[in-house]
């Protein structure tokens, strides 16, 4: 069960959708339950939703970039645009915080809270790149299958 | 931080709460009523906002009942 | 109505599906129907198959990519590996010819009928890629999106 996906689209609406079932598909292939893979496409829709609409503005003609990987231990996720960055990163983590006072600023939030590792990196002017892990952890599949 | 989590988790709207089956089952039906109405194929879109489950999440449901890879021959055993 | 999505995958088996998948949720921005969608589905299938046991002869280890293309015209699919190649592709577009006496030789033949235009080319050694097109008619839609 080791598996890669990359993905690029353009940064219409319209493609989250695409984003969160390629992810459902690949994440099929691993022991993870349909409540686990609703948790992933939600941290998945964030991700690509802000590379959308913070990254590129809600401009459509900006590639988006989403890899997934699976391996033993579980679901490796990196979403990448190459839009705007995002200028304090610790800032942009805190819940409710948004540069937008119509968001609800929880974006982060749902991705930390449904993975179970988050890591953003992001430079101004050059874009963002968000990587977050999810462990398969059903009922022993995990440490049967690092056997 | 700790509350907001389990608030999310205890109340996440998002959370898909039909099963695919469910979806897939009711897409059909939603379709052979269109077909009925208007006498043509409706289109995706038109099933998934009378269903008023996203799109892809209709066409996933769908795939995700339908078993063979190929229609005359599963290519893995 | 215009998007494109590019993705690559590993020529594993369970693939076919996410391929599929992907395309659906692509192919379901166009006007087109449940069945216009499940031969859209075969199409793809087929031919990421035949990259995968054809292409890779089995080898879990080759890139296989898949382009997705709308327009106002339709949906444009391109897959492509970078496998053995095929060395007569008017003989492996027959209907019933495989290079495998096991298989029933139609892929080729799906393709072509359930798509509105079918290209093939390859190098022996390189690699081989498809392009398929499918347009969306769905009653005045197409002419509608088109003005
Ligand atoms: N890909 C990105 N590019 C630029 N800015 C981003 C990106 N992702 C997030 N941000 C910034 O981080 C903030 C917080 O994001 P998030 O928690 O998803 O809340 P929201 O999207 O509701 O604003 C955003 O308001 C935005 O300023
Ligand atoms: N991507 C590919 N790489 C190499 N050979 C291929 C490829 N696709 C098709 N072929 C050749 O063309 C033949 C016909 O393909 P197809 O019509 O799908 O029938 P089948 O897969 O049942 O053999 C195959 O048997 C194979 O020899
Ligand atoms: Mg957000
Ligand atoms: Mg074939």
């Amino acid at each position: 069960m080791k598996n890669t996906m990359q993905m690029r689209f353009l940064s219409v609406p319209d493609n989250v959708g695409l984003a969160r079932v390629a992810i459902a598909a690949l994440a099929g292939q691993a022991p993870f339950s349909l409540s686990d893979i609703d948790e992933i496409k939600v941290a998945v829709s964030e991700a690509v939703s802000n590379a959308i609409i913070h990254g590129y503005k809600g401009k459509p003609d900006g590639w988006v970039e989403l890899t997934g990987t699976l391996d033993k231990l579980g679901l490796t996720i990196v979403v990448e645009d190459f839009g705007v960055g995002i200028a304090d990163i610790e800032q942009a983590r805190q819940p409710s915080f948004s540069s937008d006072p119509e968001r609800m600023g929880l974006g982060f939030v749902f991705m930390e809270s449904f993975m179970h590792g988050l890591h953003v990196e992001s430079t101004v002017g050059k874009g963002t790149r968000v990587e977050m892990q999810r462990f398969a952890t059903i009922q022993g599949e995990l440490s049967r299958d690092a056997q | 931080i700790g509350e907001i989590r389990r608030y999310l988790r205890d109340n996440n709207p998002i959370r898909v709460s039909r099963s695919l089956r469910d979806i897939a089952y009711k897409a059909l039906q939603v379709r052979d009523g269109l077909v009925h109405r208007y006498s043509k194929e409706p289109t995706i879109s038109e099933i998934a906002e009378e269903l008023s489950v996203p799109r892809e999440e209709v066409l996933y449901a769908l795939d995700a009942i339908q078993e063979p890879v190929s229609l005359f021959e599963p290519i893995y055993h």
